[in-house]
């Protein structure tokens, strides 16, 4: 008979999950609505969960000032760590969900929206994601990564038409293989170091002086895998245009923000200590990939002709140069990679959830696909509001000096130049210039051609006013970035060097 | 010696199986031979001295799992031989190998590594179920939780993807269609109501 | 004196503008009086400054600063001294005979107050340059002047031939200031300051190879502006502006202006005698060279030109041989008979309606006497007969050619003196004398305006005057500021030989003229279509040559640069990347087939790469790790 | 008020475009105009204000944009700046004055009126990424106007033009974090501020990276040789009033940008690159001048003509002495005043005949005498006659060069010769000759907006031309601040004997201050 | 001879293989999911392996959470595949390309 244990529940610090339980705790409140009442309005769902949201922001906040105050708290047994780097990707990860569920409030009646399980796998996958950031344990992250995987394909699919169905279908299938990746690459750490917990696996390799390299490098190969897949890195991205396209566009700038930080999270744990214990291999492949990654998806996003692939590939080619930060992997590196993506999911938002305003539900004879450049051509003359807010978008995406993006961008190229990497901050630059091309396409559309008469009255079919407030807050949180971003610095500074990176 | 047999013998017989399901044209010999295989990876657990986990994989893996693979197939029709236009098969086959011959290369090596304490060390005087279930309820009881909050996502999302209310698609009806819609079914509701 | 010297210098200027303010309106005779008149207050002026200035003084005053940058500080500063004040008296006493007669003479042309702007400003500029203190005041009004000519050689810019003419003038001229502004930058790094007082104070501190290269670049510059050998072809198509332009501008001031020059910067060429000679021999040749173009030429105004051409030949001797009063001297004597040649050449033209081929006129002594008069005044003073102002200017530049015992020097320009008088004496004698062959063509002359007479006769008597009256008088005033050497030959037997001899071989020379022309004269073919009639009468081929070597390959690499460099290379390699990047978009594009099997493939190959690059690392890895050990 | 006269001079016409949606469509040109000429004298009014003989910043004003990254909203003018900030103004107001523009005039106002604040903050700028972020934005209002306003091809050549200055601004942002990063290293804390880098004294080889990647940005901008193709196209499609702003002030903002960032922060890298650029100014003016000779087209002969001045400021700047540099700073805003006027002449014809091709013209002086004066006017300060604007900054550019080469001074100044050439057969082209075209018998002269864009430049072209001290004196004394401050940077010794040292030959300085 | 831990990652890594070459040559979806199955389980083998010559239960551990997630993964991966076939009548994986370039 095994001795009875007795640890007492303060030392457990069963608080570390208390955002992750309010979350799941909205989600079954959600349920159980539905449970007693049929048929209520979608607007309810999403103010419940924007309210079980809003609480759970308040926690995660609340604990980055417990953090500031004494560090990183190990909770339930040590499996949960709530340190610098969960925190602000929780504040991330949240923040973009609050954004974008009111984006449900579509004028025109969607199929997912009329689920209240919609809105319960929503909050399911926020836990998951939280979970995932929230933790140093491999077992830990792989079940988050999972739970939040599923609900995600759930809520592509259930968009409910043959694009989502498919896009859902590759995107699971994709994401099973990615899984296997991740299991047989822990599997690898486990057998080299008896512990599938980050830290002891640092502490270990770091005992053994790396002596079974082989090993270590294939585990990094299957977890690289698995997380470039999750990150879309190049040989992994290929789902990624299928998707945004396939899903709704809101949900496709969401995907394009919050899976990605948490992948980001994950890559940090896992490949900084590596990069700093000097595992030169992964250096090099870091860096082609981050070089691939940026200028392969840039290219390609040059000969597109439908305007939300393109944004797809954007957004392939952004996580490409955020990625730098890990393979620098200095303190403003890491601050870097948070700020860009702070910038980065206002201005992402804000351009997918214009293409959400424009949806149409049939597409006229001769459309080509949902968003083709046609259908913005000559906006200014009939919508010249929207056609500036496109603009403005766009520029930003391209790192046009006063919108938010650029100042992730400097930031970023600066640390790649502190971090010693010349070429690669010219690569950057220089991808950037050839971004510069397929924004300025869009522009060239709206400004500078005619309008074409039958796309017309599909502008602006699907906006509501809570669409518009959004993109009111994505646009004001693009203009006046550059007076956020000097806060910004210093608060993120201050999380990711007390977290030790 | 023993130990040697059981172990080779349940190898080729596992590896054997799967390649069966991997290479076959037909569905039903695929499911049983995975089936099998399930099996004889449980006899690995006891082997290998997890006779829960040997237990669980019998009854999730092929009890759960391959009951509803087979109500899929049923749902599928696959029954019959499944005709699948291949695309260069040999390339798909040497890459899988080549993949195997890398992988195996490293592994081959054995593991050189000091730090060789167990956190949670399985001392056999306790049974295995026990033990597992000692560790399974103190350290990782989060993601214990977690992955029931998981099946429960998998079973909303088995629910309503495969249910009634996705044959008529919203996202495709224009608004009159939907409003016309939702007039009748009030009105079914009222007689439903009325009888 | 101060307000003269302003009164002098923007009298003009004034005159100009208010020409211009008519610039668009139909003719009006006041601009033409005014123009005139403010004219002749500037001539006025420098009148009292001559009289000032001869009793040694010198004005010199500062207007206001121009440009001041780092060390270099250039006023608007103006000087009147013995030297500025002779080229004043000529400019305004030549250019206010000259706006006289072109009331006249521009009656019936509908651009007659735009032609009266443009003249006076040509004086004005002309003052600037004079009577600038430094050498970039000297420049601006160099680059004035080139300005006015360009304006008035193409006055009538809807004649092809004149708008042509005007631009090879200016481009001519540019090609020339270039050297002259390189001279002047030599001057400012080397000096520290471009005024002339500071430059020629301390110009011997400089080595020996800087002056001489600063006298070359400055001569290049004259020679330009004068028209010397390699740069003259402009002037013999800038007849094609009015005549009173040709007399004013290409006779007696713009293209004196290099003489100036050399005059002015006497302290440098002083100091480098070889460049000296090198000036002096070029300007024999050019005058042997031009007289000969003269000899056979069919166009009245351009054998005047040529004439001119050789006249300058003789002062840049003079400049040459170091006597630069004798080169000023000649200039101021020159500018008077050939202004008045021009004039009469112009009375002919109005009267043979702008008929320019002497062959195809002839006996005008009957219907315009008076013109015929001024004319062989004007003729016998050029080839230097004894009393007129000619022989003394011109017969003293043979005596310093003798004197410095430059025989061959000598030799050339004696034989260009016969030159001279035989082929201006053809130009009378064709004109005047013999059997009227305008008739033929209907043509019934009359006579010039009488004011028109009167305005020419001024000159007329300058040209007579000049030569005794003037020389002692201005040689006094002259070498306070130029270096007096005076010319004689000792013995005295050779001095006579020499000045009996050049007058009787010039007697001569027009006597062969007369009798060869004042007859009835007949083109014989036989002559003209002979290897050295046709050599001069194209100019020695010296314009086809410079067409063909100059202009038509510039055009031809300007048209090759544009299409081939700047469309094919420069600007395709700039497309080419873009498209080069576009492409590779394109063709990359199709590993996105939408395909499952295929992304999980990519998958797949993407582990397999990776765990390819790991297996050779650690064997690498192993592979140093077993040596080590 | 006085302190922040610079803040209200940038931002005044922003804040006004905005206001401009308010404005109804017909009277958006008065409203730009009111707007410009209060610009105008905002910006006349700082020169008052502007104390000529110092020759450090003035009117400086800091504010704190992003501290932990060294970035602050630093402004500040010193001689050089002064007076192309005042031609942006003039330029705007006569820009807008003399539009004739029909076709959406209010957005094309409201788009003049932003150019112009991104105009004035480049010069104003003294924060690296503050300049960075003017330079930029600067790009987007003129894509519009070509893109928008443009000829049939305007579309290729707004894109080639925002993507070729584009791609050099990045390089150039580059150099700039590697400089602010170098400072971090030498000082411990970030700052992206001039002053500060202008005390950093750098080893020479990474003075030569930071140049060339400096280099970069700015000769496409210029536009120097190699990088100069985007000029053609974005003159030859823009409308009027973008060819006139994009001549008169864009072009200088790479030349500009040259004396403000490459001299002063690296003295020794530009004294090592002086031969190579000097002899791509030498190529940019000759051959340009060529090209310029063979077009048909008289707005791309206009076009080229800018490229080969540039290439004389280009010589100016790397005379690397006090009157070179002056001269080209000052050749800068006589090119200014002197290409906008061209360009607005040909805007002139253009608005008659609608063709740009001289072939189509011809003894238009006996047609329109008012328009041909005023085009020769112009076209003899294009060609730099003395007592016109441009004489005094070509002089001078290329009398200081001549002391750093005297070959090369000698090929550059074939630049007064080829200018000759083709400004000349082009006016001989257009006006000289009889009237052959049956349209062009009975054109209209230049009529009273016209007059009104018109007349003030040629009475600048002449002022300055006549009496340039009021411009020379402040620009000197500015230009002698950074030739002084390159030469005590100066580390090898090529640089230091190239250089002047303006402090020992104070002697010879002294006596012109006192005239 | 004695059975040691390198047989066991050999054996997973065979069956790793022999998944992987499933997954990439499977047109049918059904298939395939098996493929992904196998390649969940032989990941399972290889934690039970070492759980066992560490004596360390963690593998067991991650044994345990791997086969839940191969259980929700059926779940979900089944349901997607009933609404695909309802939709379009075949799970074949090449009629899956609309979305392509």
């Amino acid at each position: 008979m095994l001795a009875p244990i007795s640890i007492s529940l303060a030392s457990l610090h069963v608080t570390t999950m208390a955002p992750m339980l309010i979350a799941i705790a909205g989600a079954l409140a959600i349920l159980c609505i539905d449970l007693m009442k049929e048929g209520l309005h979608k607007s309810l769902y999403v103010m419940v969960s924007l309210l079980f949201l809003l609480l759970d922001l308040g926690a995660v906040i609340d604990f980055g000032n417990i953090f500031l105050k004494n560090g990183s708290v190990l909770g339930m047994f040590d499996m949960m760590l709530i340190d610098g780097l969960s925190i602000l990707s929780q504040i991330i990860i949240v923040a973009g969900s609050m954004l974008f569920i009111p984006l449900a409030m579509t004028s025109k009646r969607f199929h997912e929206y009329n689920y209240p399980e919609y809105f319960a796998l929503f909050l399911f996958m926020i836990a998951g994601f939280q979970f995932m950031v929230a933790s140093d344990n491999l077992i830990l992250i792989f079940v988050g990564l999972e739970t939040a995987s599923l609900a995600l394909y759930t809520l592509i699919a259930l968009h409910n038409r043959s694009k989502s169905f498919e896009a859902a279908v590759k995107y699971f299938t994709m994401g099973a293989l990615a899984a296997g990746f991740f299991a047989f690459g822990s599997m690898i750490f486990y057998a080299i170091t008896g512990s599938v917990e980050i830290n002891q696996i640092a502490l270990a390799l770091a005992k053994d002086e790396y002596v079974n390299i082989g090993f270590v490098l294939i585990a990094v190969v299957f977890l690289l895998a698995a997380i470039g897949f999750k990150l879309s890195m190049v040989p992994f991205h290929t789902w990624t245009p299928d998707v945004y396209e396939g899903s709704s566009a809101a949900l496709a700038g969401y995907m394009s923000i919050v899976p990605k930080v948490a992948g980001f999270v994950i890559a940090m744990r896992l490949f900084e200590f590596l990069v700093h214990s000097g595992v030169v291999w992964l250096q090099v492949v870091l860096y082609v990939a981050v070089v691939v990654t940026m200028t392969a998806s840039n290219i390609w996003a040059l000969v597109q002709n439908d305007v939300k692939r393109m944004l797809a590939y954007s957004s392939i080619s952004h996580a490409g140069f955020v990625m730098a930060a890990i393979l620098i992997g200095t303190t403003q590196a890491n601050t870097a990679l948070f700020l860009y993506w702070a910038l980065f999911s206002f201005t992402n938002l804000g351009a997918f959830s214009m293409l959400w305003v424009s949806r149409q539900k049939n597409l006229i004879p001769g459309q080509s696909s949902d968003h083709p450049y046609e259908k913005f051509a000559g906006l200014v003359k009939t919508m010249p509001m929207a056609a500036v807010m496109i603009a403005l978008f766009m520029l930003s995406l391209a790192g046009i000096p006063p919108f938010g993006l650029f100042w992730g961008k400097i930031y970023m190229i600066g640390s790649a130049v502190s971090g010693g990497y010349t070429v690669l901050a010219l690569i950057m630059a220089l991808n950037s210039a050839i971004a510069a091309y397929y924004y300025l396409k869009l522009i060239v559309f709206m400004f500078m051609k005619e309008p074409i008469a039958e796309y017309q009255k599909y502008y602006l079919m699907n906006a509501s006013l809570s669409l518009k407030t959004i993109i009111g807050i994505a646009a004001i949180g693009t203009i006046f970035a550059v007076f956020a971003v000097n806060p910004l610095l210093k608060v993120i500074t201050l999380f990711v060097y007390n977290s030790g990176y | 010696m023993f130990e040697a047999i059981a172990f080779y013998l349940f190898a080729t017989l596992i590896t054997v199986m799967f390649t069966i399901t991997v290479m076959t044209s037909q569905a039903l010999y695929a499911l049983t031979a995975m089936a099998a295989g399930m099996i004889f990876i449980s006899a690995f657990f006891f082997i290998l001295g997890a006779d829960f986990l040997g237990a669980i994989q019998i009854i999730v893996y092929t009890g759960a799992v391959m009951a509803i693979y087979a109500f899929g197939m049923m749902f599928f029709d696959t029954t019959r031989n499944v005709i699948e236009k291949r695309s260069n098969p040999r390339f798909v086959i040497v890459l899988g190998a080549f993949a195997a011959v890398l992988v195996v290369f490293i592994v081959l090596a054995p593991i050189v590594t000091t730090n060789l304490e167990a956190h949670y060390p399985i001392d056999l005087a306790v049974g295995n179920t026990q033990a597992i279930g000692m560790v399974l309820f103190t350290k990782y009881l989060v993601p214990f939780e977690l992955a029931a909050i998981m099946l429960l996502v998998a079973m909303i999302a088995g629910i309503v993807l495969a249910g009634k209310k996705m044959d008529k698609s919203l996202t495709l009806m224009a608004e009159e269609e939907i409003a016309l819609m939702h007039a009748s079914s009030v009105s079914e509701t009222l007689e439903e109501g009325a009888h | 004196m101060e307000v003269y010297l302003y009164i002098a210098l923007f009298a003009p200027l004034v005159g100009s503008l208010f020409a211009a303010l008519f610039g668009a309106s139909p003719k009006t005779v006041i601009t033409g009086l005014v123009t005139s008149g403010l004219l002749f207050i500037s001539f006025v002026s420098s009148a009292f400054l001559l009289s000032y200035v001869m009793s040694g003084h010198t004005v010199h005053v500062e207007m206001m600063t121009w440009i001041a940058a780092g060390d270099l500080y250039i006023p608007f500063g103006f000087v009147v001294d013995q030297v500025s004040v002779t080229m004043m008296m000529v400019v305004t006493i030549v250019s206010t005979v000259v706006h006289i007669y072109s009331i006249g003479y521009m009656d019936h042309d509908k651009g007659f107050n735009r032609f009266f702007s443009y003249l006076s400003a040509f004086v004005f500029s002309m003052m600037i340059l004079v009577m600038s203190d430094n050498f970039l005041g000297l420049f601006i009004g160099w680059e004035g002047v080139g300005l006015c000519s360009w304006l008035l050689i193409g006055f009538w810019y809807h004649k092809e031939s004149a708008s042509w003419a005007a631009n090879e003038a200016f481009i001519m001229n540019r090609i020339a200031d270039l050297a002259m502004l390189i001279g002047i930058f030599m001057l400012y790094w080397n000096l520290g300051s471009l005024q002339y007082d500071v430059v020629f104070a301390n110009i011997g501190t400089l080595p020996m190879h800087i002056i001489t290269w600063i006298g070359i670049f400055l001569f290049i510059g004259a020679m330009g502006k004068s028209a010397q050998f390699p740069l003259h072809t402009w002037l013999a198509d800038a007849m094609e502006g009015p005549t009173p332009v040709s007399a004013l501008i290409h006779a007696a001031t713009m293209v004196t202006a290099g003489v100036y020059l050399v005059v002015r910067a006497n302290p440098i060429y002083s100091l480098i005698p070889e460049v000296g000679t090198a000036i002096a021999s070029l300007g024999a040749f050019v005058a042997m060279f031009a007289a000969t173009m003269a000899l056979v030429n069919r166009d009245m105004k351009r054998i005047i030109a040529y004439s001119t051409l050789s006249q300058l030949g003789y002062m840049f001797v003079a400049a040459g041989l170091g006597a630069y009063w004798v080169a000023l001297f000649h200039l101021m004597a020159h500018a008077f008979f050939k202004a008045l040649l021009f004039l009469g050449a112009g009375n002919v033209m109005h009267a043979m309606h702008d008929e320019l081929d002497p062959f195809k006129m002839g006996g005008l002594k009957k219907s315009m006497k008076w013109t015929w008069i001024l004319m062989t005044l004007a003729s016998v003073a050029l080839a230097g007969i004894y009393p007129l102002a000619g022989f003394f200017s011109k017969d003293l530049i043979l005596e310093v050619a003798f004197v410095e015992h430059h025989y061959v020097l000598y030799t050339v320009l004696l034989l260009t003196a016969g030159l001279t008088a035989f082929y201006s004496f053809r130009l009378v004698a064709l004109i005047f004398h013999g059997n009227e062959r305008h008739l033929e063509h209907g043509i019934h002359p009359h006579e010039a305006y009488t004011f028109v007479l009167y305005a020419m006769a001024p000159l007329a008597v300058l040209a007579v005057i000049a030569g005794m009256a003037f020389k002692t008088p201005y040689y006094l005033m002259v070498t306070h500021l130029l270096p007096a050497v005076t010319y004689h030959i000792h013995n005295h037997t050779t001095f006579w030989i020499m000045t009996i001899g050049t007058q009787l071989f010039v007697i001569l020379a027009i006597a062969y003229a007369y009798k060869k022309y004042a007859k009835a004269v007949k083109v014989d073919k036989k002559v003209e279509s002979g290897f050295f009639y046709q050599l001069l009468y194209n100019q020695y081929f010296i314009p086809k040559i410079y067409d063909e070597v100059f202009s038509k390959p510039y055009l031809k690499l300007s048209k090759l640069a544009w299409k081939e460099i700047d469309l094919k290379i420069v600007d395709a390699t700039v497309d080419g990347i873009a498209n080069m990047i576009y492409q590779t978009g394109e063709k990359t594009h199709t590993m996105q087939n939408g395909n499952l099997s295929s992304m999980l493939r990519w998958m797949v190959i993407g582990l397999v790469v990776l765990l390819v690059l790991a297996v050779a690392f650690t064997a690498g890895y192993n592979a140093v790790n077993l040596q080590a050990m | 008020m006085q302190e922040h006269i610079l803040s209200i001079l940038i931002f005044f016409p922003a804040l006004a475009a905005m206001l401009g949606f308010v404005v109804h469509k017909d009277s958006a040109r008065a409203y730009g105009i009111t707007v410009a000429a209060i610009e105008f004298f905002l910006s006349l009014w700082l020169w008052s204000l502007y104390d000529p003989m110092t020759s450090g910043m003035q009117f400086m004003e800091m504010a704190p944009l992003v501290s932990a990254f060294g970035i602050s909203y630093l402004v500040g003018i010193d001689g050089i700046s002064l007076f192309i900030i005042i031609l942006s103004a003039f330029f705007t107001l006569i820009g807008i004055a003399s539009l004739t523009e029909k076709r959406r005039v209010k957005d094309l106002i409201i788009t003049l009126l932003f150019l112009e604040m991104t105009m004035i903050g480049v010069f104003s700028a003294l924060d690296a990424i503050v300049f960075y972020v003017f330079w930029e934005l600067s790009l987007i209002p003129m894509l519009y106007i070509i893109g928008a306003w443009g000829g049939p091809l305007r579309i290729y050549a707004s894109i080639k033009f925002f993507l070729y200055t584009f791609t050099g601004s990045l390089i150039m942002l580059v150099g700039m974090l590697f400089m602010a990063y170098f400072y971090y290293q030498a000082t411990g804390q970030w700052s992206f501020s001039l002053l500060e880098w202008y005390r950093l004294i750098l080893p020479v080889n990474f003075q030569m990276w930071l140049f060339a990647a400096f280099f970069f940005g700015f000769a496409i901008k210029v536009p120097m040789f190699p990088f100069h193709t985007w000029l053609p196209y974005a003159h030859g499609q823009a409308p009027t009033i973008g060819s006139v702003i994009l001549a008169a002030i864009l072009l200088k903002m790479g030349t500009y940008a040259f004396v403000r960032f490459s001299l002063p922060l690296f003295p020794d890298a530009s004294v090592a690159f002086m031969f190579p650029i000097a002899i791509l100014a030498i190529v940019m003016i000759v051959y340009t001048a060529m090209v310029a000779y063979a077009q048909e087209d008289i707005k791309q002969v206009v076009a080229y003509s800018s490229v080969s001045h540039m290439g004389v400021i280009i010589l100016g700047i790397f005379a690397m002495n006090v009157e070179g540099i002056t001269g080209s700073v000052f050749l800068m805003i006589a090119h200014g005043v002197v290409s906008g006027a061209l360009f607005l002449l040909v805007g002139v014809i253009y608005d008659r005949r609608h063709t740009k091709l001289m072939s189509e013209f011809g003894g238009l002086a006996s047609v329109m005498p008012r328009y041909a004066t005023i085009f020769g006017i112009m076209m003899m300060a294009s060609v730099g006659l003395p007592l016109t604007i441009n004489f005094v900054g070509e002089f001078l550019s290329l009398l200081g060069f001549y002391k750093q080469s005297h070959s090369y001074t000698l090929v550059a100044g074939t630049a007064i010769i080829v200018g000759a050439i083709y400004m000349l057969s082009a006016y001989k082209k257009a006006f000289f000759g009889t009237v052959t075209k049956e349209e062009n018998k009975n054109l209209k002269d230049v009529n009273r907006t016209e007059l009104l864009g018109l007349v003030p430049l040629v009475i600048v072209a002449i002022w300055l031309g006549v009496y340039p001290k009021p411009l020379l004196v402040p620009i000197n004394n500015s230009v002698e601040a950074i030739v002084q401050l390159m030469h005590d940077k100066a580390q090898t010794a090529e640089a230091k004997q190239r250089i002047p040292d303006l402090a020992h030959s104070a002697g010879l300085n002294s006596t012109q201050e006192a005239h | 001879m004695e059975i040691t831990l390198t047989h066991y990652l050999v054996l997973s890594t065979l069956l790793f293989a022999i998944g992987l070459i499933g997954v990439m040559r499977r047109k049918n979806l059904l298939m395939l999911f098996f493929s992904t199955e196998i390649l969940l389980n032989a990941v399972n083998i290889g934690m039970a392996a070492i759980s066992h010559y560490r004596g360390d239960y963690t593998g067991q551990m991650f044994a345990f959470f791997i086969i839940a997630i191969a259980a929700s993964e059926v779940a979900v991966g089944l349901g997607l595949l009933i609404v695909w076939y309802k939709r379009t009548g075949k799970i074949d994986l090449d009629q899956m390309t609309s979305m392509r370039g």
